[in-house]
């Protein structure tokens, strides 16, 4: 069926690679965390991938992603080093933020990763702003800004969809609705059936909803919003149905979730499901090894990479809250 | 008589309230069901039930803003913040409305209310999810602000701020949740605004909070082995504040030392020292030192987080400084 | 056409008096604003009379009515004294508040009026806080609260009707679209037609919009909406459209708007076109001309007691900070 | 040379700064078509036009999220909030986003933003809309913190603000909107952290911001009348804070009297006076006394409010008590 597709098959390639590359990354970080390697906390968007990896390939270079604390997969997308993630949740002098942000906070300014967003909500209004600052050069540049479905509840975002409404931003919002906020479902505290797609009439949008485990699904609704927004013709609201395959954070098991559903879901694996369809498409499974190959060795290299290096070094502890590099607030 | 960690303490010290009073009820996200993302409500729902134990939708405003309201209508509701970095989510709810109403209606509204929320550092959380910020409450007036250091001040406290007429914010700290302590079967209830003397001491009073009173207690262990015998106090609230035992101390040392997880600005170490330098001066015989987290957000990595927050070993120095 | 109403004369004659009575209270209250009586600011509600006298008057004793610095009216119509009122205005030690809280923090708690809210939005989930308390111990009672078309751009708009929509909170929240915030219009800030009506299917409400100057639809559209919250068949988002006959506050002129649309607006001033339907329904006017003599003669006392009114007790800055009467923070 | 009102300095500092920088752009609540509620953008909207100068819905975490989102993306926005009490409906964006982030992302990310808003009382407006918010803003670790007290200062310091890399919250005293001051033509740009000498002095050092610093001058004054030589110290910026000034002239004078407006629980006097308590105690020849507005919130009634806020008289008694 992907001959139907108007995408090439190097796109469909990439998009495999994509998730490829972030599946074996957080598969990689989550027994770092369990090792003791990766400290703190880690919020995995295992089995979210084709999300992430449907949007970061239909972004120009020059467009920025805001993200969430479950950032990892959309800031490696955007071309972020895994030594230097991996670094970064790791606590090493090589961390992508010097080892001073940690898991939540990965962001890659370089390639346009504006931040990893610890506090629900607040990345919205930013993105927005990002957005407009390209709305008054009309550079053209456009924003996209991830989050979950529990986020839909809270003011932030309801203030950025209405700024970004009337004022036309050329920013894209994406709900990943993977059902669950922490341990609590979506479905007991909203009104609505869907979180995002429900709320978009509120602020003049249309309702978009993709099923964010189809990578092509997902690829082709974003390079139809984002085009939109390119064009000048306003923001957009996705919601992307996807699920989580562990847990909340750090060791969660999860168990607050009905096995059956845990079951249904990782039978729709983004991954597996899009393998099974670039064979049948009669690509030739060799190149599908030796993209996951290359994935194999770059995270394995990446580990070693992070397991040698150092802690950070202490003096860094008191720079750069300013602009001159310093922390001095007095003479 | 049950060893209970700080944690556990927060589920004994809310059910022995719930049990007491049938107006008590707790809301927070995933408080109900999960029993609390650091399990601090854990049997909860199962012993109180769906109606006074709800889960909230990831919504500050409307949490903080629903205790209000409640506590205006009849209710003693306990709301949780799972990170006491989210009070800036609701900051306007708490620090202009919830604070302020009694004042600026002439005393008709009662807001007997609690606001409980994990803070501090030390777990590697980076930024967004590591503050003290004891400090934000004490600055705004119509807040009680309660820390407990300890498993059986956490029964006592909570306790004792369900049962207070005025909106209270308590501040249980993530790095203290895993401690056990001796807490006595029974009701247990304490009194608000009394600091508690950990260690009688002639030349210095080292006065901490929360995660700090652990740090200070070990700085004056070895503060004792050089002969330096130190007064520790944990504050324990900082509205209503204990302005007695502080003075008494140190008019009997002549020595202050604050030990304060927060960064130096405004923190309340500065309260303290200020009040000291106005109505004590005479009984100094030695700079005021606040050892406090220097004044940056606090970092994720383990080497650096460490690094910022007080150790013993700064405030065994800072207190050899000014012997 | 009254006789088609299902409504009483006693109602009719009620209904005309509540606003009568709020239309005196603030014109005098911008009268003595003008002569520096009353000192601060006063947000005036000349023009939305019927929206406070339609609720109030449906609503039961037991009720709680939250609104907002615009909130003279509804403090007014649910029985607090026009002295209290005006002494609070002027300063003065016969204030409802002690005078501590100002024209913008009306409360007369005895009454129910749980008090005027200053900072757009917080109102909202205090009021649905207050519901929630009503439903935990199912006595029927109902909050309502009143804001305007801006507040329902504030995060706290969403957040509380999110929460009384999945919670069934027995709370009527109404909108009075007066077009404006300060000095800009609704329409400027919005991507909707309506600001509240329009957002009522993202917490799966219905849209309902009223004449906000047509006091007999008010106040069916108010009962129906409070019984159902008393039934226990949870909240409702109502729109009032209506207007502001002067100003935002104190002296504003109110330029801002176009001279038709005010002209317009005027035309329908809900007291004068609400009295010649109670005198082609039949009503004999002395009862209209007794129920404004009376209102008359009732805020002319009122001044004068405020003029005569000491200001407040020193005493009293420093007391009802705390429960026990006292600002103490220390021992 | 002209004479410009407090009021009308501040649109002539913005006006100067947009002149000057294409980047530099201004959003807020009826700041564009309305000149601003307190009249402080008359004409920016005229000379600059509307994709400069924009209305916002009344939405501040919109507004500051914009901000800093502008910021992160090549302009240098300016945003006003009306009242500096709505700096709590918008904190986590101020207090957790924008100050944590260059630090948090190891100085990737530059935020040369301005928060401007209306602090302060005496407007008879209530507790909402009248406190004095800058130790709010001085508890956290990235924002710098600004406040003049003239309108030489307004235009000169919101230069600053805005060419400065950093986020600033510029505190605009509603107090001082109507007064006038001498301003100079042509461009004017101050320097943040560096703190005035209003007035040399050789008995008691007395330190102000923004409407206590007449409040502050006219004691001053008095005090010369009855043979009480008081240095009178504008600090003008929290942060970066001229301790270098105030430690200078407490060791001439002996004596410290903070004037604060803030309620005075951590006010921004009480970090101060740690600072003198800690580094300068043997210059002390008196206890340091901190005049603040009582911790209670502000009153509406004239009469209350001019009770609670600092007056000329409370700071000569204050210093005459520690004469
Ligand atoms: C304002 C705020 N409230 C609460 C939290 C704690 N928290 C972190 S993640 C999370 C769940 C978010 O759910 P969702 O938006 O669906 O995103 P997901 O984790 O599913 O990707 C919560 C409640 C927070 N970080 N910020
Ligand atoms: C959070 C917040 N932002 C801004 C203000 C300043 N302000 C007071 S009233 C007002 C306009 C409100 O408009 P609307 O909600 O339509 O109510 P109306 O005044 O028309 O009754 C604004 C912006 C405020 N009080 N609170
Ligand atoms: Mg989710
Ligand atoms: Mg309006």
């Amino acid at each position: 069926m992907m001959n139907e597709l108007a995408i090439d098959r190097s796109t469909l390639l990439e998009l495999y690679r994509a998730m490829v590359r972030a599946r074996y990354f957080e598969e990689r970080a989550y027994d770092l965390f369990m090792e003791g390697l990766v400290k703190g906390t880690t919020h995995l968007g295992l089995g979210q991938e084709a999300v992430a990896a449907g949007f970061a390939l239909a972004m120009d270079e020059a467009d920025m992603t805001f993200c969430t604390y479950r950032g990892h997969n959309h800031t490696l997308l955007r071309g972020a080093s895994m030594t230097g993630l991996l670094g970064e949740l790791a606590g090493k002098a090589n961390g992508i933020c010097g080892a001073k942000g940690g898991s939540m906070h990965l962001t890659d300014i370089a390639n346009r990763a504006m931040g990893s967003y610890a506090i629900v909500g607040a990345h919205l209004p930013i993105a927005a702003g990002a957005a407009w600052a390209s709305q008054v050069r009309s550079d053209g540049q456009v924003s996209v800004c991830f989050f979950g479905d529990g986020t839909t509840n809270i003011g932030a975002f309801h203030e950025a969809l209405n700024l970004a409404a009337v004022w036309d931003l050329p920013v894209v919002f994406v709900c990943e609705n993977n059902l669950y906020m922490e341990y609590t479902a979506i479905s007991d505290v909203i009104a609505v059936e869907h979180p995002a797609a429900d709320r978009a009439s509120a602020y003049g949008l249309e309702p978009l909803i993709v099923d964010g485990n189809d990578v092509v699904a997902v690829y082709e609704m974003a390079s139809d919003v984002i085009e939109r927004a390119r064009r000048g013709d306003g923001p957009s609201l996705v919601e992307a149905k996807t699920y989580r395959h562990k847990g909340h954070s750090r060791a969660d098991p999860g168990k607050y979730r009905p096995d059956d559903e845990v079951a249904e879901w990782l039978k729709r694996d983004p991954i597996s499901s899009f393998r099974s369809r670039l064979e049948a498409d009669g690509i030739d499974i060799s190149h599908l090894t030796s993209i996951e190959n290359e994935a194999r060795s770059e995270i394995d290299e990446a580990t070693s990479a992070v397991r040698e290096a150092d802690p950070p070094d202490p003096e860094t502890l008191m720079t750069d809250v300013w602009a001159d590099g310093s922390s001095t607030w007095r003479n | 008589m049950a060893e209970l960690t700080y944690r556990a303490a927060v589920a004994r010290g809310i059910s022995q309230e719930m049990e007491r009073d049938d107006r008590v009820v707790l809301i927070g996200e995933d408080v109900a069901a999960a029993g609390g993302v650091f399990k601090t409500t854990e049997g909860l729902l199962e012993q109180f039930g769906p109606v006074r134990v709800r889960d909230t939708p990831i919504s500050e405003e409307a949490i903080t803003g629903a205790l209000m309201g409640a506590a205006m209508n009849g209710l003693r509701p306990i709301g949780e913040l799972m990170f006491s970095d989210f009070l800036a989510t609701c900051w306007d709810i708490v620090a202009n409305q919830i604070a302020k109403t009694r004042y600026m209606t002439g005393g008709q509204v009662e807001l007997p209310l609690v606001i409980r929320t994990a803070n501090g550092g030390g777990t590697r959380f980076g930024g967004q999810h590591s503050q003290s910020l004891e400090n934000w409450a004490m600055t705004v007036p119509g807040l009680k602000v309660v820390a407990p250091s300890n498993a059986r001040d956490v029964v006592g406290l909570l306790a004792a701020a369900v049962r207070d007429p005025d909106p209270v914010v308590f501040f249980e700290h993530k790095k203290l949740f895993a401690e056990k302590g001796e807490v006595e079967d029974g009701e247990i209830v304490e009194r608000l605004g009394e600091a508690r003397i950990l260690r009688k001491g002639d030349d210095v009073t080292i006065v901490a909070l929360a995660a700090m009173v652990p740090v200070a207690s070990r700085a004056a262990e070895a503060l004792a082995g050089q002969g330096t015998s130190a007064e520790v106090i944990d504050l324990r609230s900082l509205v209503p504040l204990d302005t007695k035992t502080l003075l008494q101390s140190v008019a009997k040392t002549g020595r202050l030392v604050t030990v304060e997880e927060n960064p130096r600005l405004c923190g309340w170490g500065a309260e303290i020292s200020s009040i000291v330098a106005e109505e004590a001066l005479w009984d100094l015989d030695a700079p005021i030192v606040r050892v406090t987290t220097p004044h940056i957000p606090l970092p994720a990595a383990a080497e650096l987080e460490d690094l910022a927050i007080p150790s013993p070993e700064r405030v065994v120095e800072a207190v050899l400084g000014i012997q």
